[in-house]
C-alpha cells in the first residue's frame, strides 16, 4: 500500500515542519519551561508517526531507515551516560557544568526571572540526548507495530 | 458461585486500598515536605535551572532518569526483537 | 587508579553494564566476532568491578555512594538532616547477592556463545546487559523509587528475552503472562511507595526506616510490598508464571531468571528487615512467609513429579526450594523482635535461609545449564523421548547428577549443609515445620530420579546415534558450578563464617544500615 | 577462628569426616574386589539388562510418563484439583495475587487489632 | 471533599484490577493495566499538590521571591510521575506487541483459549 489520499499527504507535509520545530523547542527549553527531553521527543515521534501513516510504510522507510534510527538511539544513550561519566571526578551524575561559567554555565540567582537559556549546566545536554533517544525509539516502536500487521506467518 | 468468591476477594483488596487513601493525610496539605522544600529553596541556585522538576529529574534523581531511558531502550529492543520477521 | 575505581565502584558496577548495553548494537555492526569479544570484555569488566567491591564491602563494612553529590560520601546536603539525592548503599548482603549474580551471569554469557544461534544476537546481548544492570541496581540501591525503576528494568528486559524465539507460540504466551504479572507487582510496589511518600515525605530507605511508625497506611504499604515481592519471588500459590517463563526462555535467560527471582527475594528481605525493621508487626509477616513457604514446598514438589518437560520439572523444584528459603527466613523474621529467641535459633534459621539462597542460585544454574545442554545436543525437551544419553554425554551426566544430589539435599552436597541448618533451627521454633521440610526434601529426590533415569540411563535410542557431547564453552560453566557446589558442601563452616554471617548481621541490624546514611 | 564443621546450634555437621568415611568404604570395596576371582572374563551376555528373564528392548523400557503411576493413583483427587487450579488463564494468575494480597492484608490488620 | 483525587486514584486502581481479573480479552487486559498505571500516576501527582499552589517553575512565576518556596507545589512527585509515565508507556508498548503476536499464533484474543502452558 502506498499511503493515504493526496489530501492527507499534503496536510501531513504541511504539518511536519511546525511539528518538528515545536518538538525541538520543547526539548531545548526543558530547563526553563514545562517540558524536556521526553515530552519534546514524543512530539517529534508523533510527527514522524503522522508521516508514516500518511505516506505508507514503504516510502517512509525508504526515507528514514530503521537501522539509522537504532544507531541514533544507541548513540544518544551513549551520550547520556557519557555525560554522567564526565561528572565522575566528583561523583557519578554530578552536574559539573552548572555555575562554572563555561558552556551552559551561567549561574542564576534565586527567585523569579525570565530565564536564561545558557544556564543549568549539563541539564540541557541531557535533555537533548534524551530527546533524540525518545524520538528515535518511539519511531522504531511505531514502525515495528505498523509493519507487524503486514507480516504473514 | 466461583464468580462470587472472586468478587469477594477483589472487593476486600479494593476496600483496603480505599481505606488506606482515606486515612492518608488530607489532599493539598502535605505533612512532611523537608525534602521538597530543600529542592524549592536550593535547587535553583545549585543547578542554575529555573524548572525545579527538570533539575530534580536530571540532577538530584538523575539515576532514575537513566533507568527510565533504559526501560524505553529495552522496550524498543524488545519490540524490534518481536517483529524482526516483519522488519527486515 | 585502583583507589579511584574503589571509590567509585558502586556507580561503576551500575554504569558498566549499561554502557555496554548501549554500545552492543553498534559493535554488532562489525560482525559476530567483534560482538563476542565486546560482550566478553563487558561481562569481564563488570564481574571484576563487582567482585572487588564485594570483597571490599565484606571486609570493611557497608558503603554508601551519593549520586551527583560533590563527594560520594556526602549523603546529607549542608543544613539538612535528611538525604535528598539518590543514595546507593551496599552492605554485606547486597555484596553477596551481586557476586552470586555476576558469577552465574558470567558463565551464562560464556554458555550463550555456543548455545545461541540466530541473526539478531546484538539485541539479545544488549538486553542481557540491561538485565544485568537491573539486577545490580535492584541489589545496590538505597532508594525506594530507584528500587521500583530497576525492578521494572529487570522485568521488561527479561520479558523481551523470554520471547526471544517469537515463532514458538508458547514462548510468546509465557512472555505475556510474565509481563502482566511483573507489571502488576511493580504497580503495587509503586502504589505503596506513594503511600509511604504521602505519610513520611521521604524516599530514602534508611531515612524512612528511621522515621517509620505504626499506622494503617504503613500497614497497607507493608502488605502490598509483601504480596508483590513474594509473587515475583515465585511463592505458591502465585507461582504459576514461574514454570512458564523458566521453561520457555532460552537456557542462559532461564538461569538469569533464576537469579532475578532470588534478587526479588532480596528486595523482599531488604524491605522487611531494613525498611520495616523496627515494626511490631514483623512476627505476623514472618508467619505469612512461613505459610507461603510451606505451600510452595508442597505444591512445587508435587507438581514437579508430573512434569514431562525437563526445564519445567526443574522450575517446579525451584519453587519448592524457594519454599525452604521462605521458611528459614520467616522463622528468623518471626523471632527478630525478641533478642533471646533470635540469638537462640532465629539467627541460625536466617543463616540457613541465606545459605540456602546462595546454594539454590548455584545448583539451580547448574541444573538448567545441563538441561540446556541436553536440549542443545538432542533437540528434544520431553523426558519421554529421551533415553540413554549417559554414554553419549558423560560430562553432562555427571554435572546433572551433582546438581540433582545438591537440590535433593544428599550429603555431602551444598544443599544438605544449608538444609540441615534450617532443620535444626526451625525445630526449636516449631517441630512440625521441620517434619514437613524433611518430607519435602525426601520428595525432592523423586522427580530427579525420574529425570535422570529416563534421560541419561536406559537403552540408547536409534535417533541419538550421532549425538555428541556439548562443546567446551558450555561445559565450562557447569564444571565450575559443580566444583563450587561440592566445595560449599564440604566446607560449610568456612563458607558460613566468611560470607553468610556478615550478610546475616547486615540484614538483622537495622541501626547499622540507617547509621551509615544518617 | 575457622572451623570446617558447620555449627547448627544444638549439634554440628562435619562433612569432611563423612567424606573420609566414604573414602574408607571405597577402599574396603576395592579390597574386596581385589580378593575376587581372577579368571573372570567379560562377555556381552553377562552385562545385558533383563526384565524378569527377558532381554530389554526399547519398547519395554519404562517411559518417563509412566513413572510413579502408583503414587499418582493414590493422590488422584489431589492431582485433579491441582490440574484445575493450574489452568493457564492469565486472569487466574492475577486473581491469585489478589487473593493472597487480601489475605495478607487481613492478617496484618488482625495483628494490628490484637497487638497494637 | 478534599479527598476526591486520592479516592479517584484508588478507584482507578480498582477498576483496572477488575479488568485484569474479570475481562478475558487480551486488549482489555492491556487497557486495565494502563488504567492501573493512570491511577497510580494520579495518586503520585495528587500527593504533591499544595492548596492553591503554582507550578514549581521560576520562569515568570506569578509570586514574589519570598513566598515562592511556600506556594509552589512539591516538585519531587512530579519527577516520579514523569518517570512512571514513561515506564508505563514502555510496558504497554511491549504488552500490545505481545498481544498482536499471540493473536497471530492462536488466532484469537481470548485468554481462555491462550493456555498452551498449563499444569
Amino acid at each position: 500500500m502506498s499511503g493515504l489520499s493526496k489530501i492527507v499527504k499534503n496536510v501531513a507535509s504541511v504539518f511536519i515542519v511546525p511539528g518538528l520545530i515545536f518538538g525541538a523547542y520543547v526539548v531545548a527549553h526543558g530547563h526553563l519551561t514545562p517540558g524536556g527531553g521526553f515530552q519534546g521527543g514524543t512530539i517529534i515521534a508523533t510527527t514522524l508517526a503522522l508521516l508514516l501513516v500518511a505516506f505508507g510504510e514503504k516510502s517512509f522507510r525508504k526515507a528514514i531507515g530503521k537501522n539509522a534510527l537504532a544507531m541514533l538511539e544507541s548513540l544518544a544513550l551513549f551520550g547520556f551516560i557519557g555525560i554522567a561519566f564526565l561528572g565522575l571526578q566528583s561523583s557519578f551524575f554530578n552536574n559539573f557544568l552548572s555555575n562554572s561559567g563555561s558552556l551552559f554555565g551561567q549561574s542564576v540567582q534565586f527567585g523569579v526571572n525570565e530565564g536564561n537559556i545558557n544556564s543549568a549546566g549539563v541539564i540541557p545536554l541531557m535533555n537533548f540526548m534524551v530527546g533524540i533517544e525518545v524520538a528515535s525509539g518511539l519511531t522504531i516502536i511505531v514502525i515495528a507495530m505498523y509493519s507487524g500487521w503486514g507480516e504473514r506467518k | 458461585m466461583k464468580q462470587a468468591i472472586k468478587l469477594i476477594f477483589f472487593l476486600v483488596f479494593s476496600l483496603f486500598l480505599l481505606a488506606s487513601v482515606f486515612t492518608l493525610r488530607p489532599f493539598g496539605a502535605p505533612k512532611h515536605h523537608e525534602m521538597d522544600s530543600y529542592f524549592l529553596e536550593n535547587g535553583q541556585r545549585e543547578t542554575a535551572s529555573n524548572n525545579i522538576v527538570t533539575s530534580i529529574v536530571f540532577d538530584y534523581r538523575g539515576l532514575d532518569t537513566l533507568g527510565e531511558a533504559t526501560v524505553l531502550f529495552s522496550a524498543v529492543s524488545g519490540v524490534a526483537l518481536l517483529f524482526r520477521g516483519a522488519l527486515k | 587508579m585502583i583507589s579511584f575505581i574503589l571509590q567509585h565502584a558502586p556507580a561503576l558496577c551500575l554504569a558498566t553494564p549499561l554502557l555496554f548495553a548501549f554500545l552492543t548494537p553498534l559493535a554488532d555492526k562489525a560482525g559476530s566476532r567483534v560482538r563476542k569479544a565486546f560482550v566478553f570484555l563487558g561481562i569481564l569488566l563488570t564481574a571484576l568491578t563487582v567482585f572487588t567491591l564485594a570483597q571490599n564491602v565484606i571486609l570493611q563494612g557497608a558503603r554508601v555512594y551519593t549520586m551527583g553529590a560533590s563527594s560520594p560520601a556526602l549523603t546529607l546536603p549542608s543544613g539538612m538532616t535528611l538525604p535528598v539525592r539518590i543514595i546507593l548503599e551496599i552492605d554485606a548482603f547486597s555484596a553477596l547477592m551481586a557476586s552470586l549474580a555476576l558469577l552465574v551471569a558470567f558463565f551464562a554469557v560464556v554458555y550463550s556463545f555456543r548455545f545461541m544461534k540466530g541473526n539478531s544476537l546484538g539485541k539479545f546481548y544488549s538486553l542481557f546487559f540491561v538485565m544485568l544492570a537491573g539486577l545490580i541496581g535492584l541489589v545496590f540501591t538505597g532508594d525506594l523509587f530507584t528500587l521500583f525503576v530497576f525492578f521494572e528494568i529487570l522485568s521488561i528486559s527479561s520479558v523481551a528475552l523470554v520471547a526471544y524465539w517469537y515463532k514458538r507460540k508458547k514462548s510468546v504466551e509465557a512472555a505475556f503472562k510474565y509481563l502482566l504479572i511483573s507489571s502488576v507487582a511493580s504497580l503495587c510496589l509503586l502504589f505503596s511507595i506513594g503511600l509511604l511518600y504521602g505519610e513520611y515525605g521521604l524516599l530514602n530507605i534508611a531515612a524512612l526506616a528511621a522515621s517509620m511508625r505504626l499506622s494503617f497506611v504503613t500497614m497497607v504499604a507493608l502488605g502490598l510490598l509483601l504480596a508483590a515481592f513474594s509473587m515475583k519471588a515465585g511463592a505458591a500459590p502465585m507461582h504459576y508464571w514461574l514454570p512458564d517463563a523458566y521453561g520457555e526462555a532460552p537456557t542462559p535467560i532461564t538461569v538469569m531468571l533464576g537469579i532475578a527471582t532470588l534478587s526479588s527475594l532480596y528486595a523482599l528481605l531488604r524491605v522487611l528487615f531494613t525498611l520495616f525493621g523496627s515494626f511490631s508487626l514483623l512476627p505476623v509477616a514472618g508467619w505469612v512467609l512461613i505459610c507461603l513457604g510451606v505451600v510452595s514446598m508442597f505444591v512445587g514438589v508435587t507438581m514437579a513429579l508430573k512434569q514431562d518437560d525437563i526445564k519445567r520439572l526443574i522450575a517446579y523444584t525451584a519453587v519448592s526450594q524457594a519454599g525452604f528459603i521462605f521458611v528459614g527466613v520467616g522463622v528468623g523474621l518471626a523471632t527478630i523482635n525478641s533478642p533471646a529467641l533470635f540469638s537462640a535459633f532465629g539467627e541460625n534459621a536466617l543463616k540457613g535461609g541465606l545459605f540456602h539462597l546462595v546454594n539454590h542460585g548455584i545448583y539451580e544454574a547448574l541444573l538448567f545449564f545441563s538441561a540446556g545442554a541436553v536440549i542443545y545436543a538432542t533437540g528434544k525437551r520431553r523426558l519421554s523421548s529421551l533415553s540413554g544419553l549417559a554414554r553419549k554425554m558423560p560430562f553432562t551426566t555427571v554435572f546433572f547428577l551433582v546438581g540433582a544430589m545438591a537440590i535433593a539435599g544428599i550429603p555431602p552436597m551444598n544443599g544438605f549443609a544449608s538444609k540441615i541448618l534450617i532443620y535444626e533451627s526451625v525445630y526449636r521454633f516449631n517441630p512440625l515445620l521441620t517434619v514437613l521440610a524433611l518430607v519435602v526434601s525426601v520428595l525432592t529426590a523423586v522427580p530427579f530420579v525420574k529425570a535422570f533415569s529416563s534421560a541419561f540411563l536406559g537403552p540408547e535410542m536409534a535417533e541419538f546415534k550421532k549425538t555428541k557431547e556439548v562443546p567446551m564453552g558450555m561445559l565450562l560453566g557447569m564444571a565450575v558450578l559443580a566444583v563450587i557446589a561440592v566445595l560449599f558442601g564440604l566446607l560449610p563452616g568456612l563458607v558460613v563464617e566468611t560470607i553468610i554471617a556478615p550478610a546475616v548481621n547486615a540484614l538483622a541490624s537495622q541501626a547499622a544500615y540507617v547509621g551509615v546514611v544518617l | 577462628m575457622i572451623t570446617f564443621s558447620l555449627n547448627t546450634g544444638p549439634s554440628a555437621w562435619a562433612p569432611l569426616a563423612m567424606a573420609a568415611g566414604i573414602f574408607l568404604m571405597l577402599v574396603v570395596v576395592l579390597a574386596l574386589r581385589f580378593f575376587g576371582r581372577k579368571g573372570f572374563r567379560y562377555s556381552k551376555e553377562k552385562a545385558m539388562p533383563f526384565y524378569s528373564g527377558n532381554t530389554v528392548t526399547q519398547e519395554e523400557r519404562v517411559r518417563a510418563s509412566d513413572f510413579f503411576w502408583g503414587f499418582f493413583e493414590a493422590f488422584k483427587g489431589y492431582y485433579a484439583r491441582m490440574r484445575e487450579l493450574h489452568s493457564g488463564i492469565v486472569n487466574d494468575y492475577v486473581l491469585w495475587f489478589v487473593i493472597v494480597a487480601s489475605l495478607i492484608l487481613v492478617s496484618l490488620a488482625l495483628g494490628v487489632v490484637l497487638w497494637a | 471533599m478534599e479527598l476526591i483525587p486520592f479516592l479517584g486514584a484508588a478507584l482507578l486502581f480498582g477498576i483496572g484490577l477488575f479488568a485484569l481479573v474479570f475481562k478475558r480479552n487480551l486488549i482489555k487486559i492491556a487497557m486495565g493495566l494502563s488504567i492501573i498505571d493512570s491511577g497510580v500516576n494520579l495518586f503520585l501527582i495528587a500527593l504533591g499538590y499544595r492548596s492553591n499552589g503554582i507550578a514549581p517553575i521560576f520562569t515568570t512565576a506569578p509570586v514574589s521571591n519570598a513566598q515562592a518556596a511556600a506556594t509552589m507545589v512539591l516538585p519531587a512527585p512530579q519527577a516520579l510521575t514523569l518517570t512512571s509515565i514513561v515506564i508505563g508507556l514502555a510496558v504497554s508498548a511491549l504488552m500490545l506487541s505481545l498481544a498482536v503476536l499471540l493473536f497471530k499464533h492462536y488466532g484469537s484474543a481470548d485468554a481462555r483459549k491462550i493456555r498452551g502452558l498449563r499444569e
